[in-house]
Order: C-alpha cells, then structure tokens, then sequence
C-alpha cells in the first residue's frame, strides 16, 4: 500500500500544522501564558507524521512528555489540545492533564505520562485488547531514546514479543534525555538492535525523513495487522530546543543547534512534493495560511475557554459504582 | 446456603465471573498452574489460555498491561503472587491505574482487580510476608479490600470485578483453609460496606483480614471476663466505611484497632484518627492499636511469633481500655 | 550566624560532606547540570564527574546501585528528581535497603541517602506534585526526614548522610526560596527530634514541610483572635519525636494536624492516633486533620489551587477547634 | 592463568560439597525439619563451582532465591548456613534470613533476595564501590533465566556496561521460572543474546561442564579485573528438582526428567580427574568421606544450635545513631 498524491499533501500539511502550533505554544509559554513546563515537538514532526501515515481512525497511539506532536498527527483537535496546555475548560481532558497527560481515546490517542517509560506497558495492553478481541487494530507507542533505559522498556517489549502483540515501539531517538547525551547513558547508539534481546525485528531510519518513517512504519503496521507481532522502530532525529521551554542548552555547541536545524524535515518534504508535481508553489501558500488560520483559531479557542470550574476539581476520582 | 473454604471462595467467585462475561481474565506467574496458593487452580480446564494466561515474571509490565486492557473495556484480574512483588509495579498502579480517570478528564474506566496475598507465618521471611494495604488506601483512585470470612471473599470478589475502578484486593495466606457459609446463588458484597462480624456493648474492635479472627476469638475470652466486644471488619479498606466504625464507637465508648501490619503509619491509625476527630467525646478511654512492631518480618519462626499480634494480644489492650484486670 | 536560603543550604551541606568524607557522593539523573531544582548546581566543578555522577533514566538499577555501594562503605545521595518517580524504585529501597542489616542479622549498615523533591503547586501536574512520605514511614528500617527551613534542611542533611541508616529526605519545590539564617560552622540537627517552631498555650499545631509556614502564618490570624498556638514541626516522620508532640497537646489541650499529602491514610493519622492513645484525657476538642482531599493533583492550576491545604484552612480548622467564631 | 591440579581436586570437592549437603537439606525438608520453601540446587552445581573457581576471597557474589550453592561455593561456612535455613541463633543471618535471605560479607556474599531480579542492581553497586575505591576486586551476579525478563536485568545490565564495572551476570538458565518454561516467557532461547543491547560480550557456556564454566569466567574475571566491563555468562544446565521442594512437577515429562539427570556434571568431572591422573580411586573415596563428614557435621551443628531468643527479633532494624 503506498500513499496517494492527497495523502502525501495531507501529511504536509500535518507536518506544518505541528510545527505551527508547536512555535505559537513556544511563544505563548516564554510569555507565561502556559503553566508548569513544555517540551518542544520542534524539529521531531516527521516522526509522529510518518508513522500516522499507516494508521486508521480506530488504531491508537501512546506517547510522553512530548507528545503533542503524536496527538495532533493522530487527529486530536488543535484546539481542545491546546486548551488543555493551557489548563482550561474545554482542553480534552478538562484541564486536569495538561501537557504532559493528554488523551482522547474517540480518535484513538490512549494518553500520555510524566513518569519516563511510563506508558509502555500500557500501551501493550491496549495492543493485548486488539488481540483479544480478534480486530486488526495496531497500536504505536512513542517513546525517547533514554526511555529506553528504563525496565518498562524491557519487560513490555519482551511481552508483546512472546505475545506477538500488534504494537510498534517508536524510539524517537535525539541523542539526548534531558541535558545527558545518549552516550553518556547507554553505549549502543542503534537502540534498534535492543530488538534482538526480544526476537522482533528492528529498524532504523531517518527520522527527520517522513516519507522514510511512513515507509518502515507500513511495514511494521503490516506486521502488526497481520499477527506478526511488535517491530522496534527507531527514527534518528533532532531535538531543536531544550528539554524543557526555558533551558539554555550550555550542554550543547553552537554548531549541534545549527546542524539540528539543518535537518528540518518540512522543507526536504516540501521540496520533494513540488518536484514530484504532488504540490505547486501556490498550494503550497494555500496550505501555509490554512495551517496559519487552524493555529490562530487553536489559540483563540484555548484563550476563550474558560477555567475549569473549581468543583470539577473533585470529580472523577472514582467511577459510580454499579 | 452451602458450605465453603475461603480458597474455594476465591476460586468459585472467579469462576462464576469468567463464566458470566467475556471480557473477564486472569493474569498472573503461574496462574494456568494455580498460582502460589492453587486460587487458580483449574480454571484452565474450562477456560483456556487465552483468558487464564501465564505472563513472564515482569510485574510491572504484566499489571500495565492490564491497564491498558481494562482501559480498552476487558475486565482483567492479574494475579500478583505476594504482596512484597508490589514493590516492583507501583508504578502503573498508583501513577497510572489509579489516576487515569481522573487526569483524562473522566473518559476511562479502569476495572482492573488486583489479587494478592498478604501477611506472615511459616517462615515466608522478610520477602514474601509483609502486608501494604495502607500504601494503597493512601492512594486516591485505588479501592482496596481485604476479605476475612469464604462470605465475604467471595461476594467482594465478585464485585470488585464488576466494578469500575482498580480494586487491590488483599488476602491473607492464614485465612486460605478458613470455613464458612454462603449461598448457593450469584452474591455480591458493597464495596466500603463495614460488616460487623460480632455485636457488643462494652468496647469496639476494628479488625482487618486474619485479625478478625484474632478479635473475634480475643471477644470469646472477654465475655468470660464480663466484657462485650463488638467486632467490626471494616471489610473495605479505602474507601473505608467510617460511618459504621463511628457509630460502634459511639456505642460503646472505646476503641482497640488491629492489624497485621506495621503499626506505625498503618491503616490502624487513619481508624484511630478518624474516631478522634468525630467520636471524641463518646470515647472514656485512649484508643489502643495492634500491629507488628517496626521490624522487617524475620525468617526463623520463633522470632515471627514473637512479633506477630494476637488474639491475647487484642484481649490485652481491650481489658485494658476496659479496666479488666488483665489476666498473666 | 549568616543568612541563607533553602536551596543554597543543601547545596552547602552538600558540599561540605563531600568535602568531609570522600566516601561521599552524589548520583542521579542530571546532577552534573544542577538535577531540575538546581541543588546540586556547581558541585561537579569542585568535586568531578567521578563523584558527581549523571545517571541513566533508571531509577531502580541506580537505586539499587547506591545500596550495593553504601553497604560496601560509600555514603551516597541518591537523587530521584520528583517524589512521584520513586514509585518505580520501590523494591531496591523497600525491600532491600529498609531490610539488609535486619535480615542478615546485622552485619550490614546502609548509609544511603535518597534526595527527593515532593509538593505541588504551580501546573506540575499528577505525576509531578505528589507527597507519598507516609509509604516509607509505614516501613521499617527507613527514615523520612522533612525540612522546613534552611536551617533544618542543612542540618539534617548533613545529618542524614552522617547516618548509618537509609534516610528519604524529602524537600518540598514550595521551600527552595525560603529564608532564614543558620550557624557559619559546621553543624547537625539531629534526626529523630522536632522542633517547636513557634510556642503557644491554647492549641499544638503539628506540621511538616510546607504546612509549617502556613501553620506559621494562621497563627498569627489566630493570635488576633485571641488564640495561642503551638507549632509542632516533626522534622523527622519516622522515628516520629512523639514525646514532643504529646507533651504539647497535653499543655495545650488541642490538636490540628496539617499537611500537603492525601488527608486519608497520611502521615497525620499517625500523629492523631499516637495522641488519642497517649494523651486522650487531655483533649478539650476532637482532633482535626487538614490534607489533600482524595484526588490526585491536577493540571489546571485553578484546580490544583481549590485543592490544596491553605494557611486558612489550619485557621477555620483551629478556631473550631477552639471554639472561637470562624471568619467568613 | 590455568586451574592447577590441586585446585580442580579442590572444585571436585566443592561440587560434591554443595550436591551431598543439598541431598541433606532435601531430606531434612521432606522430613519437616526446614520452615518455610526450599529451592534445591540439585543439578547446577557446576555453575557455582565453575564461577567461583577463578574468584578471591575478597570478590564477591550475589545471588537468588537458589543460592546456597554458589553461597557454599564461595566459601560459607556449610554449618552456619545449614543453620540459617533451619532459622537458628548460629545461622549466618542469626536466622532471621533463612534459606532466600543469606549474606555473609567476610567471605564476599553480598547477598540474596527473595525478589525475583531484586539483587542485580545491589551487586552492580557493590561492582560500583570496587571501581569507586580503585581495587580490582569482581563481583559475580548470579540470577535464572526468568529474572532476565524484569526490567531490573535491563537496567543493571546498562548500567554496568556504561560505567564499566567490574561485575559478571552469570545468568543460570535451567528452562523454567517455576512451572513455565522459558519459551513461553520469552522468545529469545539464548539469553546471552541480550548482551547487545548493551554493547558487553554475551558468551554462552555448557553449565554442567564444571572446567568450561571456569574457563568461560576465566576470562570474564579478566575483563572485570582489567576495567573492560561486565560479561553476561549464559549457563545452560538443568533444574532436577521442582522449583521447589515437593514440587510434583505436573509439567514436566519423566524423559525430560530422566534426560536432566544424564547431565550430571559430577561424574563427568569425576571421569576426567581420574583419566588425566589428577585423582585416584582412592582419592575420591577420600574426598567423597571427607564430604559426607562435612555433611554430618553441618546437620549436628544446624541441629544443635538454639532456636534465636525471641527479643533478637526486635534487632537490627535500625543502626545505632552517632
Ligand atoms: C521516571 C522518570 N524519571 C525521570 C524523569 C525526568 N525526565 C523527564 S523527560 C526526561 C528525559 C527523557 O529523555 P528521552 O526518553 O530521550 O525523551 P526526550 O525528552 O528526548 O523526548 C527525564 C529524565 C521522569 N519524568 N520520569
Ligand atoms: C518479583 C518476584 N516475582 C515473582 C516471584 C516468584 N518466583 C520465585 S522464583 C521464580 C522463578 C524464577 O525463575 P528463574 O529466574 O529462572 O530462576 P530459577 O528458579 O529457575 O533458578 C518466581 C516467579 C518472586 N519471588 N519475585
Ligand atoms: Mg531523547
Ligand atoms: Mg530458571
């Protein structure tokens, strides 16, 4: 199954979106306007676009700390997203979640944690209820490349191996886990070959390459649908910012930041759909202004809505019971 | 009404949950075979592996996945073998299970039940006996239950399956072989329902899982010494039926708590605290609490009997509380 | 004397042990860089990489890392950035740590120290904001220490790190810009004995970590209403100083426990419940407790705010007690 | 550095140590005498032996709820620890351990622990403070092929690798934790695989082959020694007994049971000190008395040594405060 002209048009746009929104909730956050912390999506879009290219509707992704990317690429609405970063009313979880806990099962995103590796497992076991229940729903779960040191790393891979559980492990892999870098906290660079600890086949690609990603997620998706099992996915990419809004970023050289951005997937793809004819120089600024319109429509929506009435802060700790 | 074994208790209860909906199974190190203490054992036979399915022995990974499932609408019972292995998978219990609900603005349920077996005797040692329920209790989000009669095993086993929010289940290893009744038919117990397993007059004792039975024999030996003690199993841990501890208190005017676990820091105080706070002026004598000392539960059997509470132990503390001159 | 804020008194206590003893250091993710509070900023520039040492995000193996090194005579601090994450390290510290020198009889002192940062407060949200200091008092062989001041924090730093036990220090975010002074020379506070921070005669206000400020302050308001009280800081939570505790109730007559973690199960019953056994004839009123309702702690900082214990609700919660008029 | 003839006659005694004081504490099991679970050794005491032969006395190991062997082989005392799995004043924990909680750092065993995987992160520690201090003492890590699926084993294993230390995983694979057999909690049938997840050497070795045990951890041992890092050592051997005593092993064949105890590693070494000279008929009577008095002896001891006062249980929670 390869991807149609429209998709690929589709996935630009999806690229172009994250990273619209992405730079406004930056700007919003050194403004004061988010509470707590945010961690930038930017530079990694290609990862969360190219491995949404091959989901339905009814499959699902499950993510991080830096998950807004993976969320809106899946379909979560910008505007209850980013009402959510803002702690507001109408944000997909009520404001209770914030960025870092977000989720919104009717487009199939199970949720993220701010526990590192946290929401592996859990993700495996929406992947055992696909199983189960005998569907070809496949779940993709995202994680960071330090995450990978974590236990919940290994004892979910290994069980949706010995499963076969319809899953793809997503290493988004930036070379860094907060201000240490990969080799300072693992000595193999390929998290891919982790796979062989669990029998499962694992891959690497470039990350900042969403049609790469797009094309090594298919096959994993196939995989998955197919009672194949789980595949670990590595895609090499670049973390543009600190870890958080705010860091410096003294651990890193002048010409790391340059070489990030360097790697800027959107341009690349950009590029490659006005040569292949999939989109002329006028599409292009008609997609641009759309995703412009979504994005200041996002922050109208978030900045409109209200603060979540103090009562709901009592809510919804326990279910009612039968 | 039939006759039953407490063990036979739990295994019937899953049975009748597995038989009743689909989406019920059980997770667990060893659960095809029976588990530590067979309350598994032979549900394979009408099951199959699909739903009685053993896992590696990756705690946390199995109990996460769980989630996930129950998340996704199956209704999982994961077998943790002992209650000390909950030391390796807290984290998607009490950072995940317990807050999914709430931190996702109320979109999911979690009916995920965790079955365990808690507390000491026979040499188990310091890692395989110890009982946590109050870390749990601590944890909003979480139930937790600790069954001490076949009756209440089974009925609140049942309903913490049926039952939408993670439920830790707890029991204790002494209480497999205890006898009782209940009837023949589909039964459930409420969760946070207290049961008052004995009545009394003279002195109120709050008593979890095996003590219980400590209290209940501990009131025999009272009465003998003009005592009544009114004995009640608050059955549910968290969230705790405070009503009824209040309104036994109130009754009778003095308290002794006791558990298994810890004393210090232990759910024995939270019972303490909450009859302080709103029975203070119905109470003629300080609130008395049973409970380990503060000791990891050592290997040799003679030094777990020499700290592990008893019935004399309970009787102690209530003649005490009482002014009973207390027997040598 | 000198002046000094919070922050900068575990980072000099810090230092001054690493400089005292080279069998200490100090191991956790990003400590190089500071860690996300900034305590252990600097230290690497004086100490090196060898002693201050970044580690893998893997909170159980270095956990245990730190065990295995401080009973093989090292004294390292271990740094496990939010309170929450220790819910995936639980078994190194609770069932090996907490039991070594017990269970093997002795042989073992475990000289460990883990630095944690609890409280919410400012958007952190639930897997950042947690006070879960009631699990590892309920455990035998820990110790659960909780400053209030620079002066406490420095103290008992230097303290815990002197000491042959497992010590949880646990920091609340709230604190870190505190003020206050301490001495320029080298000292201790001892672990194991509270601290009146402020003395009263009508009502004991026992508070720990944050709580202390706000009990500080309501009792101000208090005072303008005619109302002594006594603050209690325990300092340490397990071993509890419960002689200091008792004896102030016992002049005072009245008792409000207060602090940030879950009301239900939390540290404050075991105050409660140590008072209603040891000093219940001296109680004018019902004991009174301020915490966390049961909820986990969300995002929105509006309703994190409509959750957390306040210095008024110590105010109302003491004026009842009291029986003084409750403002509006 | 090759095993001198002494030294072999030394480990054959050794093997014979560990299998008849085991055979013992069986019987003495079956017979009531041992409170709480017993888990036999019986049939993978060339592992033990192996791994011990080319470490100090200043080394150390760490172990599992199976560890009386590689206790017993790194030199405790077989009296006190008979005495400890009878839970008596004169066991080496006082009693208080018992047969899964035994420790004795005069002769370097760090400890073991009733936690499956709960040991390996204590013993990379220990690993830590012998680098910390500049010496070049080694730890050995012994745990089952099972605890290789925790996420602790993952997590000391990186740890290990990235800072180097000098520590072996000598993993002991016997095909089963408890009733389930390795395939079915795993897909990977050569644990030693998972070395590459860690960029460590993973060797496999035949584990009832007591000479090829010691040479594999010959090298290892260098490795430690010489600051290149862990090794995770896959020994492959058989479990005879249940996983624990009175197990009636439903799930196993009897072929496969019979096939177990065609491994024995006894008296294949036996066979090969004889041809090469090293040991005479005789010398094995010998040998074999000495241990059958050895034996003897640690049965009158553990059975003559008092039952722990009961106020030693409120002992040694706590140190004293300075
Ligand atoms: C259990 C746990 N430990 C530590 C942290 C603090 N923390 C948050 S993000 C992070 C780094 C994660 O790095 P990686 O997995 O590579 O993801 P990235 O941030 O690079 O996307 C750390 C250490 C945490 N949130 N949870
Ligand atoms: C955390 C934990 N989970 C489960 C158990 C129960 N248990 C004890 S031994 C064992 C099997 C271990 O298998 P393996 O690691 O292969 O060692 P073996 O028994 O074969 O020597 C299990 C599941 C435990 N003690 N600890
Ligand atoms: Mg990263
Ligand atoms: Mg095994």
């Amino acid at each position: 199954m390869s991807l149609s002209g429209d998709k690929k048009v589709e996935m630009y746009r999806s690229l172009l979106l994250l990273r619209k929104l992405e730079e406004k909730t930056v700007e919003m956050t050194m403004a004061g306007q988010v509470p707590g912390w945010l961690h930038s999506y930017l530079g990694q879009e290609a990862v969360a676009v190219g491995v949404a290219a091959y989901l339905r509707l009814d499959d699902f992704v499950a993510s991080t700390h830096r998950g807004r990317g993976h969320f809106l690429a899946k379909g979560l609405d910008p505007n209850r997203l980013l009402a959510e970063v803002l702690g507001r009313q109408d944000g997909v979880c009520g404001g209770k979640g914030g960025e870092m806990h977000m989720a919104d099962w009717n487009v199939g995103v199970i949720g993220s944690s701010g526990i590192v590796g946290g929401i592996l497992s859990t993700a495996t076991g929406v992947a055992f209820a696909c199983q189960y229940r005998d569907t070809d729903r496949v779940v993709a779960c995202f994680f960071g490349d330090a995450a990978s040191n974590q236990g919940s790393f290994h004892e979910s891979l290994n069980l949706a191996s010995v499963w076969r559980l319809p899953i793809l492990f997503v290493c988004e892999n930036n070379g860094y886990g907060e201000f240490t870098r990969q080799q300072d906290a693992m000595r193999v660079l390929d998290i891919a070959t982790r796979a062989q600890a669990y029998d499962i086949p694992g891959v690497i690609v470039d990350g900042d390459d969403v049609l790469a990603v797009a094309g090594a997620a298919a096959e994993a998706v196939g995989r998955a649908r197919s009672g194949e099992g789980p595949t670990l996915l590595e895609c090499k990419t670049h973390r543009w910012s600190g870890h958080y809004t705010g860091d410096p970023q003294d651990y890193r050289s002048k010409e790391e930041l340059e070489d990030c951005r360097r790697a800027d997937p959107i341009p690349r793809f950009r590029g490659y759909l006005i040569e292949s004819g999939l989109l002329t120089e006028e599409a292009v600024q008609k997609v641009e202004a759309e995703v412009v319109d979504a994005v200041a429509a996002a922050v109208e929506f978030a900045l409109n809505s209200p603060l979540p009435p103090p009562e709901t802060a009592l809510a919804d700790v326990y279910g009612v019971t039968q | 009404m039939k006759d039953s074994r407490y063990i036979r208790a739990i295994s019937e209860g899953l049975a009748e949950e597995l038989d009743r909906d689909g989406n019920v199974l059980v997770l667990g190190e060893d659960v095809v075979e029976g588990g530590p203490f067979s309350v598994t054992k032979g549900l394979v036979g009408r099951f199959g592996t699909k739903r009685i399915r053993n896992t590696p022995i990756s705690e946390s990974a199995f109990m996460g996945l769980a989630l996930g499932a129950a998340i996704a609408g199956l209704r999982p019972v994961v077998e943790v073998m002992f209650m000390d292995f909950l030391t390796v998978c807290m984290d998607p219990l009490v950072n995940h299970a317990a807050k999914m609900r709430y931190m996702f603005g109320g979109q999911y349920s979690v009916p995920l039940v965790v079955l365990t077996a808690a507390g000491a005797g026979g040499g188990a040692g310091p890692h395989h006996s110890q009982s946590l329920e109050a870390w749990f209790a601590h944890i909003p989000g979480l139930k937790v239950i600790m069954p001490s009669t076949p009756y209440d095993a089974k009925g609140l086993l049942k309903a913490a399956i049926r039952d939408d929010d993670p439920v830790i289940y707890v029991y204790h290893k002494g209480l497999l072989r205890q006898a009782g009744q209940m009837p023949e038919k589909d039964f459930t117990v409420p969760i946070g329902v207290a049961d008052i397993k004995r009545e009394g007059t003279d002195i109120t004792i709050v008593a979890t899982g095996l003590a219980v039975h400590q209290a209940l024999s501990a009131a025999v030996g009272l009465q003998e010494a003009g005592v009544s003690a009114e004995v009640v199993d608050p059955r549910t841990i968290s969230p705790l039926d405070t009503a009824t501890i209040v309104a036994s208190v109130k009754k009778t005017g003095r308290l002794v708590v006791a558990h298994e676990a810890v004393k210090g820091f232990g759910i024995g105080a939270e019972v303490a605290a909450v009859v302080a706070e709103e029975a203070l002026d119905y109470l003629d004598a300080p609130i008395k609490r049973i409970g380990l000392p503060s000791t990891p539960i050592p290997f040799s059997p003679t030094l777990e009997a020499a700290l592990l509470p008893t019935a004399d132990d309970i009787g102690r503390a209530a003649r005490e509380a009482c002014g009973v001159a207390v027997e040598q």
